[in-house]
């Protein structure tokens, strides 16, 4: 047992600081940003160039094939990677979904051809992707989703709604599930697609979040045409491409889950007053924020584990939901509790409780945590079946043709 | 034995509820919420037809005269519709207060205009973040003019009235402002529930006068009532939220079935009714108290207390789990309850306050007994 | 709302106390018994002899119809007499069950001569009743039971097992819910019979629980013979008669959760020395003890509403699950919650441990108190079915002759 | 990078597991419970053979010389098979004291006979219910004699040699005391997890050896590497009841299905599955820090302590819970683990000893990062 990097590990990770202390300013402390905010042109802008830059010096996506532009790193290399970078200021990423779910199903699932059309000016940062999965009535169950597709002649043409996009508005390119024949079982049913985001018929609305934040958007499709050679896998086979990208999905958001910021509950508290004294001294106080941090000290620990797995050449499994699961209610928790502390306060937002907001911030950003990327319920459902090996739940779907699968209460 | 509202008092209610369900569905909430008004002007002069803000206060100050229970029902109703408007602070405390320790010519003076709806009270306790002890409040007053910062007051930049806590000669006391006056300045603040207004008030040798009585130890007895009624406001939130919820996971399909017909659901619901539950009883039993000023009124708030916030809240939470992605959506209704559990949990002292507070009294009363 | 008794609930009440000042002394402070104790021949005699002298004066069984020896009373008068009988020492009770479910079922669902034959002794305590339902492959899923019988002229035959009966060993009489048609769905095959647990052929093994107590047995069925005139309704309407016994014991044991013992915590905590200060001015301490007051107090709260509810003349329906499904799990966490604050003097019991041995016992008792009678997971089925009108479980077993009805795992 | 355990020591483990399974399956941990027995000699003695005792004991006083981070590997595979000996208070306090602080006559004197198995150890701290501070110790030494009333004392009935806190001269410190000597009475108590002894000791003079340098400080680090031990073992109970509940809810049908087919069971497996997981990933933390002799070692201590506890209660609660009717009968094992769970969390201080020192120890880190 070891936190030591191998003598190679070590070689790594100097390169990598050296590149960085060369190109990038040492990050200052800074709460990190957790809601989803605007993406301004000029975020857009500066993402791109750092990207752009990375790409030029081989340290782009890393762990993708050299032939196509990444480095052909080593999945520890990435982590590695990630450590480093973290200690430097970069600009609000806008690649994460394209680099973290789409470039993979491709790499998986794309032809030759489509890798290198798609994959090089996604590297270096030219063009953004977004994913277009979840409908508004197919969210956890994400194979009911009714957008169609219709072949004629060479193309697909497609109509319906997607929704949860992020960054549609600033993206070149989207990867798209949609449902070739209903009448077959809803999973066998699906065929997955690269649409080019500024296709006539695509129209884009944001979403505004209780947190009054605007990360997400429904896009509508009216006719909209996709040639054929977009088409990622065989006709039908949408579903089993879109678990490559559900899969991916899931490791990056678990593993972003900055379950640190609960340790500054401790100082949080030693600006409150109880009674006269510092909330700090108060032991229901302490013993609580002893239980979060107990939590999220194990969900740290854990992500080391997981790394080391990775070193060892290991794929981390359906495990990796944990992080998601266990972190958001904790940080929910967490957030609830330190806005309870503050009292009367507790009503105020923004700059009237300067020392609450970031807490507050938290209470309302989590629910959505809690529900994009697989819901709690279903991340359970994922770790009872996939990890301990529990049955799946009944299911009212089970062999019936897509089109007769109810989707609401019977008619009167 | 009869641990029930009476038919009278269920009528009272559900005259309430039309008056609500037609003046004030959510979309007053939320329409409150996203402009700059600071509560629902036309609703309140409304509520105050129907003598909701003179509920408890006498016909001869020109209130409908009702009891406590009548008023514990308004204020269900109130907090079923989430309605926007400065009911709490105004009617929970200001008027209690008023009607428990003013003068003849302080009651003639206010309980009018706060029965008519033509004033606004307020509350105007707390000074800083945290849970601030009655002693320690650093306003003072001085030859009848009052001095200090209070932070925040709910509703405290459309408050006529403010009963403020403040210290005079060492004492800590209750003060009557008539924030028309000068040497007041008020300034809105960020709401974290912007359908309900809050600000701070700097009085700055403003013109004040004493309610007789109203000492530390009548401060915490003011809260226990005001405790009371707003655990009946919580637990209306708590309800709707709850049924909201229902119809929405019934109506919602997936995998085939409504998502309703998952345990990880079910179950979940379950346990809120549960919670609710729990929440109504200890609430019924500090409204007896209360109507009866009963001896177990003490501990009774806190249990009502206690057990209502949290219902609250925990329903809220999980409202925005259960819906899913619309929840966390501004344009679902959600966030409306989930910003004013946490609100109406704010005001009144922390759940710490009023757990500390149980056992003080539970103890207090089983030493009595055992000296006894 | 008012807690006072009506003028004749007053009349009622001292007539019941007069008569109990006259014939019982009044209760002493004692910790009141929670775990099944054993039944000896003293206890059943003691516990006879009471019921004897009630039913003499009219004050067994008092809502039961005149025309059998009850009194003819409502609900309510039901309730006062149990409040004031409450007030002063009875032996043990061996007739709970007898009184609180088998009466009640044969009153519904009795022909007049079978309501002859068995209430008036029931009343009376000479004949002792138990409960054959629960089998070890059928708890929660009552209706899945396998014990069976053949009709063979005049008379059943039965075979199998049941489990989970209070004190078989002293009943003369049983109600017994068995399979006599395995071919047709689960509930249609079902008959409801009365047995004598003298009959050739029952054996009584008792179990032993994890507190050590036997309060319940095993009772063998081999070749058992009953007549049919001591079957209860109609062949195949055994789940109908099954039903109203199992309402009236969710009211019963519901009833009984005796969660005022919470706040005994703050006395238990003023004796328990934390840090060189009584535990009760630790803040976590008085916090969470006040968190358990709340609930306890909501569930008392809860049991007058219903007794309001009773005495205007309503039922009780299925929110009357809620008492044992809150009651039972608060009693677990704050017996676990006292023992942990005893310290290392937590692995000690009995005598050893005098100040908590009260809480020893509720946490040895109270997992079975979670599953007896409904387990909390049947309960918030029952809750969020019955109460909130939500829709049930997928059934795997739905129109299934109940010999098709998976019962294992698959063989491989 | 690696934070996992070495193949060797995995190798390490799968012997003790095998070994455990063949001589301790969960009826000798029965056997023990429902016997006068106070543990399970055999086992002890092959424990010993197996070089368990004297896995951190170098091998010049008769130890395998192992290092902790094997111990631990053991201490789970003890925990799983709910092993009915002595071994925490022997190997994880009294062999760690006597390595840490004792002469070497002291050393010469009983760590070959605590490896080899012939002398038990433990640990005598606790003179009432509660949470006793090192301060507050009654127990004191004059010249050599050590009198006061241990209660209780782990395995008090069955040790040769218990590691006294005691007070000489207002100071506190460790003694070490051969029980074999005069002025000793014990006497075994009813145990809440009759598979593990309790006893009370009342010392008279007895006479005693202090150990150098055992203050009420070190006696805090001694206890922070017991429960870095102590939480492996909780650990692999836990995990081992979650196995046996898992095996059951897939094999019970009810409804025409496997119970675990719920979701009401799915999800809360899920959930300890969960738990057991982040109390691993802390033990892992704190074995390596006290492998490691790190200066994380006081806040890793105390994670691992407060996750494993909890884990392993949260655990068997809900394994009774699963296993329904059955789960409740003396005949099934589920109490074993139920009690087992309770007695290790009443060892080595309350949870509100190791959060508080948690916190303590996190702002003190804090100031100490901020001062350079």
């Amino acid at each position: 047992m070891d936190f030591n990097d191998t003598p190679e590990e070590a070689a790594f990770r100097a390169e990598a600081r050296a590149w960085l202390e060369k190109n990038a300013r040492p990050r200052t402390s800074m709460t990190p940003t957790i809601s989803g905010e605007d993406l301004t042109a000029e975020i857009v802008k500066q993402s791109q160039a750092w990207q752009k830059k990375k790409a030029e010096s081989g340290w782009a996506c890393i762990t993708w094939p050299k032939e196509y532009g990444g480095r052909g790193a080593t999945p520890i290399q990435n982590a590695i990677w990630g450590q480093e970078q973290a200690n430097f200021e970069t600009p609000p990423d806008v690649f994460s979904i394209g680099i973290g779910m789409c470039g993979p199903t491709i790499l998986t699932h794309g032809t030759p051809e489509q890798k290198k059309r798609w994959i090089p000016k996604l590297i270096t940062g030219e063009e953004i992707w977004c994913q277009l999965f979840s409908e508004p009535s197919a969210g956890s169950d994400l194979a009911g989703l009714r957008t169609t597709a219709v072949k004629q002649g060479d193309e697909w043409v497609v109509n319906g709604q997607k929704i949860w996009t992020s960054g549609a508005q600033i993206c070149e390119w989207g990867i798209l599930v949609v449902r070739t024949d209903p009448a077959v079982a809803k999973h066998a049913g699906l065929t997955f697609f690269v649409v080019n985001m500024h296709s006539p018929g695509i129209e884009i609305r944001p979403i505004t979040q209780i947190n009054r934040g605007q990360g997400f958007n429904e896009v509508f499709f009216t006719d909209v045409r996709i040639p054929d050679d977009q088409r990622i896998s065989a006709v039908g086979n949408g579903w089993a491409v879109s678990i490559t990208t559900l899969m991916n999905e899931r490791m990056s958001i678990g593993s972003g889950m900055g379950v640190g910021a609960i340790e500054d509950l401790v100082g949080f508290m030693d600006g409150i007053e109880i009674d006269g004294r510092p909330a700090s001294e108060d032991r229901q106080v302490r013993e609580r924020i002893a239980e979060f941090v107990v939590k999220a000290r194990g969900l740290k620990y854990t992500s080391l584990r997981t790394l080391s797995a990775l070193s060892q050449g290991k794929t981390p499994g359906p495990e990796a939901s944990m992080s998601k699961l266990v972190g958001a209610v904790l940080q929910q928790h967490a957030a609830s509790f330190a806005m309870e502390m503050a009292g009367t306060s507790s009503a105020l937002r923004g700059e009237a409780a300067p020392a609450q907001a970031a807490w507050q911030e938290r209470y309302l950003s989590l629910p959505g945590l809690r529900i994009a990327g697989g819901t709690d319920e279903i991340l359970r459902n994922i770790i009872a079946e996939r990890v301990l090996g529990l049955p799946p739940d009944a299911r009212a779907d089970k062999g019936l043709a897509f089109k007769d699968v109810p989707t609401g209460p019977p008619k009167a | 034995m009869n641990f029930d509202f009476s038919d009278d008092q269920k009528l009272l209610q559900q005259t309430a509820r039309d008056y609500l369900a037609a003046h004030s569905p959510l979309s007053t909430c939320r329409e409150i919420l996203e402009s700059d008004a600071p509560y629902a002007a036309a609703l309140w002069k409304g509520a105050a037809e129907m003598g909701w803000q003179g509920a408890v206060i006498p016909e001869e100050f020109g209130g409908a005269g009702f009891g406590h229970l009548e008023l514990a029902m308004i204020a269900y109703e109130v907090g079923r519709a989430l309605a926007p408007i400065p009911f709490g602070p105004s009617v929970f405390v200001a008027t209690e207060a008023i009607l428990r320790h003013g003068s003849a010519a302080q009651k003639s003076a206010w309980l009018p205009k706060l029965a008519n709806g033509s004033a606004i009270g307020t509350f105007a306790f707390t000074e800083k973040p945290g849970q601030n002890a009655a002693e320690a409040i650093a306003a003072s007053v001085k030859d009848g003019k009052l001095s200090g910062v209070k932070l925040p007051v709910a509703d405290g930049d459309v408050a006529n009235l403010a009963v403020v806590a403040a210290k005079e000669n060492g004492e800590t006391g209750l003060y009557l402002v008539d924030l028309a006056g000068s040497g007041i300045e008020r300034k809105t603040l960020e709401s974290f529930d912007p359908s309900r207004s809050q600000a701070t008030i700097r009085f700055d040798g403003a013109r004040c006068e004493k309610l007789a009585g109203a000492d530390a130890n009548a401060i915490a007895r003011l809260l226990d009532r005001a405790a009371v009624l707003t655990a009946f406001e919580q637990i209306g939130g708590a309800d709707r939220a709850l049924e909201i919820t229902r119809a929405f996971i019934v109506g919602r399909y997936a995998f085939g079935k409504p998502i309703a017909a998952n345990q990880a659901i079910k179950h979940r619901m379950a346990d809120l009714w549960c919670e609710i539950e729990i929440a109504r009883s200890n609430a019924y039993y500090a409204a007896w108290a209360l109507a009866n000023e009963d001896a177990e009124l003490p501990v009774a708030a806190c249990l009502a207390r206690i057990a209502a916030a949290d219902a609250f809240e925990k329903t809220t939470i999980e409202m925005i789990e259960f819906h899913g992605g619309v929840g966390y959506t501004w344009e679902y209704d959600c966030h409306l309850f989930y910003r004013r559990a946490k609100q109406l949990a704010g005001l009144l002292g922390t759940p710490k306050y009023w757990k500390n507070l149980l056992i003080d009294r539970l103890s207090t009363k089983k030493g009595a007994a055992q000296a006894a």
